[in-house]
């Protein structure tokens, strides 16, 4: 037996992106952003997205485009502090955004890989978060019910990828990748080096290529990944 | 094993598509493997934390660390990758799963499987098996047609603690391959030397018989 | 700033658990299992615990040996196949057993370590292991809520560790561990190698030391921990 | 930054005891470590994935991939460990994090934060400010004692939508170092040149002042 390869190209891998989609992209900031992927989304122009992220990037960079070019129907991010223009575009109800606790977005998330279907959590009881949402009393205790969240895609990016879509992730770019990378029907990685199966050690893998579907190795690194000199 | 039990097997290896993400149940199910070329694509994973299961070793060549699910010490392949339990069950529950391949004390005409538990008997614990039956894509049974005693696994209804509701699609036995329908049992191939009459008296519920030659295994 | 040290010794980490502890034990039949912490647990004789494992090892291994002295008082765990005494044990009532299925009580001990109330999962909806849970409708589908489980005490066994309390597992010694060292108030740690702080990369990490109060170096591996010739 | 501040934060370095686990919130709290001696045993933790968190780099000597959760590219200590996002707030909410050290808008005399949202002029959404107000073991505020428009920052009650409910213990300003009482607050140490009738004008709520001299710093 060997392992099913599962490399494409990033044409391909994208254009299994469908209108209306919901997908969780990968970041924290720079790190862990699929910028590639995230600019060939914007180039096949799929629209009325919801998009999935911890934060939406800066102006310019990452999410940014499928927002400024009106791609984007919905948000769900945890903060949005570093782009004035998702927040223009929040207050001049151009999109819909979610907010959602940083945790607690990683935890639904992980929740929607993990084949649950919700948690039980005492996070944003007290605050605005737990607005309209179902509570359920435990041992007299009240906890709001946080829905697993699953998507139609996600995008990732790895640092090392081998053809069967193991994944590993360099330093603080692993945040939200490995969670999404199980929570959704079509699991998209992009790699920036793709090495042959047993080039990644069975214990180095981050994400098991098991949840992944199509792996994309990056011809270079665009700007967008370097040091963003503030 | 006997003859029909190796030809079983060696059909059941047949459910196994290009691709496909599996998990194969302590005994007969873990024989499949036999069967399939050494370049076939295909994942297979244990519930203790391992995808890209490699083969058996012996003793004096194992890895004390590396185990499967059912104890047997294996081995990696190019691509094996380690996870946790959590991580592990992440992947069955989340329809990751594509086939698992399971034992079988009784089915139901309905899909249902009881493979657990004999109360009073045989209660050590389920294991993974309920997640396993309740969410892999696609649960099939490998069993002997008839238990020890001689009495029908294919039931008209599960008289045991049930390890799954309505989840087995088919089943895999000594004498038959058995699809589960909406209308019950449908017989899909007999057994080379087993007769309708020999299979309907082995079956405790109605079992529906194709038109025309029925093929065998 | 440095990392504190958190190596001890095997009979003062041990000490640390109180009579009547909820413990969980790590491992997956033979490999993860933390014989040597085990072991001065029986020696120690702490009574009336609540042992949560995957399975209960074989007969003279591992918890046998706890079950065995009568120190156990009750078990959680997912199947008990392997070992003869502690289904007798439970058939004669001398102890008592909750069954989990095995994702569930991975995902109930990992709940515990992320702070959350419960899991909500249609796993065992329709089978015995409903009985008695409370149910929650989500979108008019039954769920089942699913404690977290947090306990007194973890008990694992790492391959590597630093003095930070780092750990790293091998191969399939990992399964229960990595959830189980989040879950407890004290964590406890056994490791076959402690190395310099440093000595673990920080990306082969896969217990952050955070969650973990003792580390204790094995000075030997016992016969327990070699390959099971049956 | 001005002496009170420095003295503050200097003050605030106090907080951290040797073997905690800490999270320092973006700008003010982020300065402490500069007044914690080089061989202090602690453990910095950053949202984004990080315990151990080295000195801050310049760009020519940054890794791209290795930031805190504010952005700044930082380094790792020997000990360091990486981990995803549902580990790291798993920290945070099952009360490994012994101390978080956060800003604040405004401050109530029962331990109420709000530090978020502004309704109508400031909703960036509330990142890991929540969770890290809310299971922290002990949550410290460090702020200035009065916003830039000179309004006092501690309040009988909050007015703006709370971060946490009732979970400040303690407040460092330029001011004062003020506890969080069940009767309310009450005043520690005073920051040098300031007088107890000053403090009062510039706080917005009842303040108990300890009998006998009190300290400053």
């Amino acid at each position: 037996m060997k392992l099913p390869n599962k490399s494409t190209t990033l044409e391909e891998a994208v254009a299994a992106i469908p209108q209306g989609a919901t997908v969780l992209v990968g970041g924290f900031g720079v790190p862990g952003t699929p910028f590639t992927l995230l600019r060939e989304l914007a180039r096949q122009d799929q629209r009325e997205l919801v998009l999935v992220k911890n934060d939406a990037n800066e102006a310019g960079m990452g999410i940014d485009h499928l927002i400024a070019a009106g791609q984007v129907r919905k948000l769900i991010v945890t903060h949005l502090g570093l782009n004035a223009n998702a927040i223009a575009a929040m207050n001049e109800g151009k999109i819909e955004v979610e907010f959602c606790a940083q945790g607690i977005l990683a935890e639904r998330i992980r929740a929607g890989g993990a084949g649950l279907g919700a948690i039980l959590t005492d996070i944003g009881i007290d605050t605005e978060l737990a607005k309209g949402k179902q509570v359920v009393e435990m041992e007299g205790r009240p906890m709001l019910v946080e829905p697993a969240l699953r998507a139609d895609v996600a995008l990732v990016h790895a640092t090392t990828a081998d053809p069967f879509g193991n994944l590993a992730y360099a330093a603080t770019a692993r945040n939200f990748n490995p969670l999404m990378a199980m929570a959704a029907k079509q699991v998209i990685a992009e790699t920036e080096t793709l090495v042959p199966l047993g080039g990644l050690a069975a214990d180095a893998v981050e994400t098991p290529g098991a949840f992944v579907d199509q792996v994309v190795e990056l011809s270079e690194l665009s700007q967008e990944y370097g040091i963003v000199r503030r | 094993m006997s003859d029909a039990r190796s030809r079983m097997v060696a059909r059941a290896a047949r459910e196994i598509a290009p691709g496909m993400v599996v998990n194969l149940g302590i005994g007969l199910p873990t024989k499949v493997v036999n069967y399939l070329p050494a370049d076939f694509p295909v994942c297979l994973h244990s519930e203790n934390g391992l995808t890209g299961i490699g083969p058996t070793l012996p003793h004096d060549k194992a890895d004390r660390n590396l185990i499967d699910a059912g104890g047997a010490y294996v081995s990696t392949i190019p691509g094996s990758a380690f996870f946790d339990s959590a991580v592990s069950f992440a992947l069955v529950r989340s329809g990751r799963l594509d086939l698992t391949l399971l034992g079988a004390f009784e089915i139901a005409q309905n899909g249902d499987l009881a493979n657990w538990k004999i109360p009073g008997k045989f209660s050590p614990g389920a294991g993974g098996a309920i997640e396993l039956a309740q969410k892999a894509r696609r649960v099939v049974v490998m069993t002997t047609h008839c238990d020890r005693k001689g009495n029908p696994k294919l039931l008209e209804a599960c008289t045991l603690p049930l390890t799954a509701k309505g989840r087995v699609a088919r089943i895999y036995s000594d004498m038959a391959v058995v699809d589960v329908t909406p209308e019950g049992f449908a017989l899909v191939e007999l057994a080379e030397g087993v007769s309708l009459p020999e299979l309907r008296e082995a079956t405790g519920a109605p079992i529906a018989i194709p038109a025309g030659d029925i093929p065998t295994f």
